[in-house]
């Protein structure tokens, strides 16, 4: 769509300040769904900007058998977030950064967030966060092609490679169309993978030997475990947003665009948080199965366009 | 024709055989030799002029072998005073004497234009090189010399059969004595052809016993298994490049009468027979001189091969002739240095030898790599065209074959060789006193750096020598 | 004519060769188709040539005298009278034998020869002595059974020599009579070595060099 | 007639080269002679000759003009040509940064006092520097040979080093074997070619060869003997014994150049050939996804830490082979952009791979070099310890995974655009399988050296040799220095880089076929636009995440357990058991020993391990059956004489009656 420069930046501006600001609602209203279904108050669902608040100011406490890297984790995690979030468009106006293959580089980033948080996991040598560690990178394995299948086909409908174009106008490919369904069916699940969210994982027991993420963070504190909370709900908006942009109506005002983006992304909140209380998490040997599923929704998504 | 060529090396081996102080027999040998090879390099200006009607004469083909033969005599000439000295038990008369005797055989070999004279020369060289065989005077060199008689002379009845049955075939096409190479060349067309057929089936099995070609190969293990490594290298560089040209004279013959495709389809055959019964028995081979032993088989396997394949490939083969002849000097003689160092010759207890030998183990495994075919040592050139040649001549599979060969024998030698050179000096064996010193060595590196360049050059006249002797070979006279 | 009945013989005594377990009677005949062969110059009708009358003394006196008696001598020394338990029985050899000389027709046959000679015979018989002397080498075990078996081979050689003596005298005469001296040669190391440093002269005792 | 100017900038590029590999050559000639200066002579020299080597690439590729000398004739072959193109210019870099990197790194790894024969190790190594430099610019089937078999002994020989050890010399053989058997392959595709285009020399094929049978033929000859030397599956099982046996240095030379010829040989055949038919293209990208995830599955299972590197080098010749794929693709289908992307992507891998797998084997040399043990069990903790090596691991690590901003992902990142954009042409399905595979390999590398790395450097030493460690000598944290800040470097700045690879396409693409730039076709800016930004936030952020000095330290966590002890940390076959379980199916692994049973359970040992499918499946058992049954066929030599007499005798009746009938 024609911008004028000036309607551009202003684009960028929110979208860099929703970037910054917006994430630690996410999981508020997640946490907020759960508890009123399940019949609680629950905690408010600014809590977590509090929680951010309050350690940032707190000492940190760490293992004597860290290194640097255990520091460096954290800060590179949220340092990838924000640049990812650079790359994905909030509703159908180019994100900030587009260019052809970016879509590449957001995977990637993803990627490195994960290289980083596995690192700082591995750095205290504790038995639980290795084997946390081993799972992510594990059911990872299983996720990457998932995303790039979906981009397979998303490129192969648009014929562009960034993600702004691609998410934005797919193309030839409708709406609710059996493909882009199976798309975003495949990207749902490498979505709750990649968040850790349930069935795949569940982000607050405490039972060690059943965690994937929570368990890799286990002796951060203060400042780092922060960085590590904001990064988290930082990497929930990025693919909230991939997985909410192609369904969002088109050609409608900038107002209306945003409105709708925001929305999307509180009913996203919402369904996962309903979905959350409504299910149990699976047994760890099922979940590659889970994200077998995932592959292959893709993949179909894929061939189906062919024909 | 060079008569000096000739006498020189009989009367210096009287001389040698005669005199009893050791340390003027070596001189005479060392001496003889380079003498020998000075006045081949004089006699060798002429090779193009050959007197019609000359029994004895120095043509481009003779004077290749005899080039080949008399250099690999100087490497064995040079290394031999520092071998003898290790051998006092040993009577060195008849050693140095057969020695030259050889030698000047040799030279009537390669000068005789005359069937029956090359036979008698062949005949006579297998009784020259007996008693180098029967060196160590026990029952195993003693079974391998017998062996060598009895299997050797047979087949050079059978060589003596065929001759006869060429000069038959000349002789009913009208052509009267003297049958010299040439006349027989020039009147090939009115000779009788089955008798011709019949005469070159005899002499190739015949002189293919004297070469080693499988399956008449079998005296040759035991052979150069037996003796010490200056006469192995001897044997295999020399001895074998007698019978090659005596077959290779017959070969002209045949082929100037139109016969070429019927004896290159034997040669052909015979050659890769040769390769694959070599490779067969230099796989787990134990015994690192009868590995040479074979490998050697394998290498006259090639030389009949490019000869069958013809063209290019024939000359190349000849240039494998030199290369042959000048690694395999360097590896027999490490061989039998590595062989006196650790008292056995046998696998399990020899290894290490560039820890107990180094200079004697390093050329041990590059005399392998040079003998296998690896650039720019002078074999990688002629296996090189040769199997290009075959496979760009309509020979796709024979060339095929070739290189498969190549390459599963690779694989075998470089088992053994790699045991024998690297690791540790086994304990079992007690440490003899021998060492390498620059007289033991300096003869290899010298053949070595030969190989080398030939791979890389080669004088213009030489190659001029090679083309020519190629094209007598192809059969114009 | 007489030249043919020679020839006869010769083939003849082939036989008895490879039938005879007795190693006296096998050195007897070697000697007597050597005899044979001696006396065939002669009657072909070439008249009396000094080659001629040479290869007949030499193969007479050589074949016939010389090496036979060198043979008995080595008998002498070694205490052996059979060749007992050959690689191949008689009847088997004697069979073989007989083949051998069939063949060796069947291959004279697509050898043609110059019209109007004598020569007939010479041919399969020399091939067929050939073939003898080869069977005689592979089947028998003891080295002196088989140093005949050689003589025999180079027997046939000799026959077929003959047929070019009157063209190409000088090729023929040095080829037998060096091939002679090998014989002598061989036989030589047989008698001081071998019956020395193995006390029998049985070639099993021959192989122990093998892969 | 050329203006002197002209004509002396042609022979500049040469001279160099020719100076370059004079100067490697003869780089190990000192260390023979003195034995304290040998190190640091092979060092200087060897730098001498890359500063040379580089500058000439550099003369090259930034727009100077290539030329080619010939050879003096050779008995048998008529002329022997070198030619210093743009491809050579640019395979040139990686042989002498790495070489020089390896001698500067050997002056303390391998030296005189504690190792045997380091003299000979130096001498060796130049050796092999100057062959592999020799052979970028070969382009006749005669030197080519030569270079290639040169470096290839040269390769053995110093695999061999350590020859007291069986392991070694079974390594060694096996390499020996492998690169002889390739070399005579090459020789039989040499000779087709030759017999096709009739001369020896490499000069573009004549159209319409490529899809004839001899061009099938020569074509299958040079993807198996290329293919031995690259490692591609399943021609690899030489390279993990191999690199695991030899010395660190030589490893990192070995796996960052020496297996990239035939990366080469792939592109030179690729600069031939004016025509390729499609499926040679597809043949690449098949055995490169099989290559790459294979590879990279293989190293899961690892726990040997060098074999672990080794196996990474096959996934990346994998990677690398996919981008050919495309380009070649891209090349007989005539898409200029498919064509430029791939080969790019390809091209540029080379070079990443050569630096980072590098620099990986070098911090690994160094840890072998303090703690003496590979086994990654009996490891880990040395990042406290080893701070400047862990650094040098970790970014090796982050390149090879194909992290932004590293220079691994620019590569992966060029290859990634040229599969998308096939997926809109006719032969999407390689584009795909490229596509898929791609991000396997990202996910699985990235499982595989978080195992590394955090069972290396991070945790708790698991054995006294590790607690007891300390940092290596400056010699061998500079050469990894220098690489690692190459690596950083494109990066952070992959436009640098664009115009050599557009001199090297343009070389690729044939005469007279223009194609579009590479940067016009992919945003290289963009990503240095975002990477730089990316850098800093992470710094910032993390040195606000930087606790007080009086930040407290306490033991790690133990979930309750009081004693926990460093034998209870995750181990590295647990790490990766997921994954290996998962595809035991393709992998097979091995697993010995029991579970724990009882309330009060006895000790027990458990132990897994993953045998190379192709070595110790197949390779190893074939070629021992094929020596037993021709060790049956020893009987026809007996030693009896009679029987010798016998073949004779047989041999002339067969021969008689063959010729009658």
């Amino acid at each position: 769509m024609p911008e004028s420069l000036f309607a551009s930046t202003l684009h960028a501006l929110l979208h860099i300040l929703t970037a910054l600001l917006l994430p630690p609602l996410i999981p508020g209203l997640i946490n907020k769904v759960k508890a009123v279904m399940a019949g609680r108050t629950g905690p408010p669902v600014l809590q977590l900007y509090y929680d951010l608040a309050k350690l940032s100011r707190k000492q940190a406490v760490f293992s004597r058998t860290t290194t640097w890297i255990f520091m460096a984790g954290p800060a590179g995690a949220v340092a990838v977030g924000l640049c990812a979030a650079m790359l994905v468009p909030f509703g159908h106006f180019h994100a900030p950064l587009h260019f052809q293959g970016d879509v590449i580089l957001f995977a990637y980033l993803l990627g490195l967030s994960r290289f980083l948080t596995v690192l700082s996991a591995l750095d205290t040598g504790s038995s639980f966060e290795g084997m946390g560690a081993a799972r992510e990178v594990t059911f990872a394995a299983l996720a990457e092609p998932a995303l790039f299948l979906g981009f397979a086909a998303l490129a192969k409908s648009t014929g562009s490679l960034s993600l702004s174009t691609m998410l934005a106008h797919t193309g030839p490919l409708l709406r609710f169309s059996g493909p882009l369904v199976l798309v975003l069916a495949g990207w749902a699940i490498v979505y709750m993978a990649e968040n850790s969210r349930i069935p795949v994982d569940d982000p607050n027991t405490h039972l060690e030997l059943t965690m994937i993420h929570e368990v890799m963070v286990l002796d951060h504190s203060g400042r780092p475990f922060a960085l590590v909370l904001y990064g988290s709900s930082l990497k929930l908006l990025v693919l909230s947003a991939l997985l909410v942009g192609p369904v969002l109506p088109r050609n409608v005002g900038p107002l209306l665009g945003w409105l709708a983006f925001y929305l999307a992304l509180g009913i996203l909140a919402v369904g996962v948080g309903f979905a959350e209380s409504v299910m149990a998490r699976f047994r760890m040997t099922k979940v590659p199965q889970f994200l077998v599923a995932g592959v292959l929704a893709t993949a179909f998504a894929f061939l189906l366009m062919l024909v | 024709m060079a008569w000096y060529l000739i006498v020189l090396p009989l009367v210096a081996a009287g001389a040698a055989f005669a005199i009893s102080s050791p340390m003027w027999r070596v001189r005479i040998l060392t001496t003889t030799a380079i003498l020998h090879l000075v006045g081949l390099l004089a006699a060798l200006g002429g090779w193009g002029t050959l007197p019609a009607g000359a029994w004895l004469g120095l043509d481009a083909l003779g004077g290749w072998v005899l080039l080949v033969i008399s250099v690999l005599f100087l490497v064995c000439a040079l290394y031999a005073p520092a071998y003898l000295a290790l051998r006092p038990d040993r009577d060195g008369r008849i050693f140095t004497g057969s020695l030259l005797s050889f030698l000047g055989l040799a030279s009537l070999l390669a000068q005789s234009q005359h069937p029956g004279l090359t036979w008698v020369a062949i005949e006579t060289t297998t009784l020259a090189t007996a008693p180098l065989i029967y060196f160590n005077h026990n029952r195993h060199s003693l079974e391998a010399t017998w062996k060598y008689l009895l299997i050797g002379s047979v087949g050079i009845a059978l060589a003596l059969l065929g001759t006869f049955f060429i000069a038959y075939a000349a002789n009913m096409g009208g052509v009267e004595e003297p049958l010299l190479y040439g006349r027989l060349m020039r009147y090939s067309a009115h000779m009788s052809r089955p008798w011709l057929r019949a005469g070159f089936v005899l002499t190739l099995v015949g002189y293919g016993t004297k070469m080693g070609l499988a399956p008449m190969h079998t005296w040759k293990p035991d052979a150069y298994g037996e003796t010490p490594g200056i006469v192995g290298a001897l044997l295999a560089g020399g001895v074998t490049s007698c019978a090659f040209l005596a077959l290779l004279r017959i070969y002209a013959v045949v082929s100037a009468a139109g016969e070429a495709r019927f004896a290159n389809e034997l040669l052909v055959g015979f050659g890769l027979l040769s390769m694959a019964w070599a490779m067969v028995f230099m796989v787990r081979q134990l015994d690192f001189k009868r590995l040479l032993a074979y490998s050697s088989v394998e290498h006259m396997g090639i030389l009949v091969l490019g000869i069958g394949i013809g063209g290019n490939a024939a000359k190349f083969a000849l240039f494998h002739l030199a290369a042959n002849a000048l690694v395999k000097s360097v590896l027999f003689l490490s061989a039998g240095n590595i062989h006196r160092s650790y008292a056995s010759k046998q696998l399990p207890y020899v290894t290490g030898a560039i820890r107990r030998t180094p200079v004697s183990g390093w050329l041990f495994l590059l005399g392998f790599l040079a003998i296998t075919g690896t650039p720019p040592f002078a074999p990688f050139i002629s296996e090189f065209n040769i199997a290009y040649t075959a496979l760009t001549t309509g020979h796709p599979w024979v060339g095929t074959a070739f290189l498969a060969l190549l390459g599963a024998i690779f694989l075998g030698m470089s088992d053994t060789v790699i045991k024998v050179v690297f690791g540790t000096p086994s304990a079992q064996r007690v440490r003899t006193p021998y060492k390498d010193t620059f007289a033991t060595t300096a003869p290899m590196i010298a053949a070595l750096t030969l190989a080398l360049v030939m791979g890389l050059w080669l004088p213009r006249p030489l190659q001029d020598m090679l083309q020519s002797a190629a094209a007598m070979v192809g059969g114009q006279p | 004519m007489f030249h043919d009945i020679l020839i006869t013989l010769t083939v003849l005594t082939n036989f008895t060769l490879v039938a005879t377990s007795r190693i006296h009677k096998s050195i007897q005949v070697a000697a007597f188709q050597g005899v044979l062969l001696g006396l065939l110059p002669m009657t072909l009708g070439l008249g009396f040539h000094v080659h001629i009358l040479l290869m007949a003394a030499a193969a007479v006196i050589v074949k016939g005298w010389f090496i036979p008696f060198l043979l008995r001598r080595a008998l002498a020394k070694v205490h052996i009278h059979r060749e007992v338990h050959p690689y191949i029985g008689y009847t088997v050899s004697l069979m073989l034998c007989a083949l051998g000389t069939g063949m060796s027709i069947v291959l004279a046959h697509n050898l043609p020869l110059k019209p109007g000679g004598p020569f007939a015979l010479f041919v399969p018989a020399a091939l067929a002595t050939l073939f003898t002397g080869f069977l005689l080498l592979v089947s028998r075990r003891k080295a002196i059974t088989q140093v005949v078996g050689y003589l025999v081979l180079e027997n046939g050689i000799f026959l077929f020599g003959l047929m070019l003596i009157e063209d190409m005298p000088i090729l023929v005469e040095t080829g037998v009579l060096l091939d002679l001296f090998v014989g002598i040669f061989v036989m030589g190391i047989v008698i001081n070595h071998i019956s020395v440093a193995f006390d029998s002269m049985d070639t099993r005792q021959l192989a122990e060099l093998k892969d | 007639m050329v203006a002197p100017a002209a004509r002396v900038a042609r022979v500049v590029g040469m001279t160099l080269y020719l100076l370059a590999i004079l100067f490697a050559a003869v780089s190990g000639v000192p260390g023979l002679f003195s034995r304290g200066f040998g190190g640091k002579g092979a060092a200087a020299l060897m730098i001498v000759s890359a500063l040379l080597g580089i500058s000439a690439s550099a003369w090259v590729l930034y727009g100077g003009s290539g030329s080619s000398i010939m050879l003096p004739a050779t008995a048998t072959i008529s002329w022997g040509l070198v030619s210093f193109d743009p491809i050579a210019a640019f395979f040139l870099v990686p042989v002498l940064l790495l070489s020089a990197c390896a001698s500067i790194y050997g002056i303390s790894y391998w030296d005189d006092h504690h190792q045997e024969g380091a003299g000979k190790v130096r001498f060796f190594l130049g050796l092999l520097a100057a062959f592999l430099a020799l052979l970028v610019g070969a382009t006749h089937a005669f030197v080519f040979l030569l270079a290639w078999e040169g470096m290839a002994l040269m390769a053995f020989v110093l695999v061999m080093t350590e020859d007291r050890e069986a392991e070694t010399r079974r390594a060694a053989w096996i390499y020996l074997a492998c690169t002889h058997t390739g070399t005579l392959l090459l020789l039989g595709a040499f000779a087709v070619m030759a017999g096709a285009t009739g001369g020896f020399a490499f000069s573009g094929l004549p159209p319409g060869l490529a899809s004839t049978g001899k061009g099938t033929a020569m074509f299958v000859l040079f993807l198996l003997g290329f293919g031995f030397k690259a490692g591609v599956l399943p021609l690899h099982f030489w390279l993990p014994p191999a690199h695991a046996a030899a010395p660190s240095h030589v490893s990192s030379v070995m796996s960052g150049v020496l297996i990239k010829m035939g990366i080469l040989g792939f592109v030179r055949l690729a600069a031939w050939v004016p025509d390729p038919p499609v499926w040679w293209g597809g043949i690449l990208v098949v055995l490169g996804a099989l290559s790459g995830i294979m590879g990279v599955a293989l190293a899961l299972g690892q726990h040997d830490l060098k074999r672990l590197l080794a196996y990474h080098s096959i996934e990346n010749i994998g990677i690398i082979l996919l981008g050919l794929g495309l380009g070649l693709i891209g090349k007989s289908t005539g898409h200029p952009a498919l064509q430029v992307l791939g080969f790019a992507g390809a091209l540029l891998h080379v070079l990443n791979h050569s630096l980072f797998k590098g620099l990986l084997f070098l911090a690994a040399g160094s840890v072998v070099h303090v703690t003496g043990t590979r086994d990654l069990e009996r490891l880990g903790g040395l990042g406290r310890s080893m701070p400047r090596t862990a650094a040098a691991f970790l970014v090796g690590a982050w390149a090879i995974c194909g992290l932004p901003p590293l220079n691994g992902f620019v590569s992966e990142w060029l290859i990634y655009l040229a599969a998308f954009r096939g997926l809109a042409h006719f032969h999407w399905g390689l584009s795909l399988i490229a596509l898929g595979a791609l991000s396997v390999i990202g996910a699985l590398a990235l499982a595989c050296f978080a195992k590394a790395y955090g069972v290396v450097f991070q945790g708790e030493p698991r054995s006294t040799a590790a607690a007891q460690a300390q940092e290596s000598p400056s010699a061998m944290i500079l050469p990894m220095g220098i690489l690692a800040s190459v690596c950083v470097g494109i990066g952070l700045a992959p436009v640098l880089i664009a115009k050599p690879l557009d001199r090297v396409l343009s070389e690729l693409a044939g005469r007279g076929q223009g194609l579009p730039e590479l940067g016009s076709l992919a945003g290289l800016s963009w990503l240095s636009a975002l990477a730089i930004p990316l850098l800093m936030l992470g710094i910032i952020l993390w040195k606000w995440s930087i606790p007080k000095p009086q930040a407290k330290e306490q033991p790690t966590w133990g979930c309750g357990y009081l004693a926990p002890n460093p034998r209870m940390q995750y181990t590295a076959s647990s790490f990766a058991d997921g994954l290996v379980q998962g595809m035991s199916w393709v992998l097979w692994p091995k697993a010995a020993g029991g579970r724990v049973r009882g309330y009060f359970p006895f000790p027990r040992r458990f132990q897994s391990h993953l045998p190379d499918p192709v070595l110790d499946r197949v390779a190893e058992p074939g070629l021992k059956g094929t020596a037993f049954l021709l060790s049956t066929l020893r009987f026809l030599q007996a030693g009896h004489m009679s029987i010798y007499l016998l073949y004779i005798l047989l041999t002339l009746l067969t021969l008689l009656v063959w010729m009658v009938v």
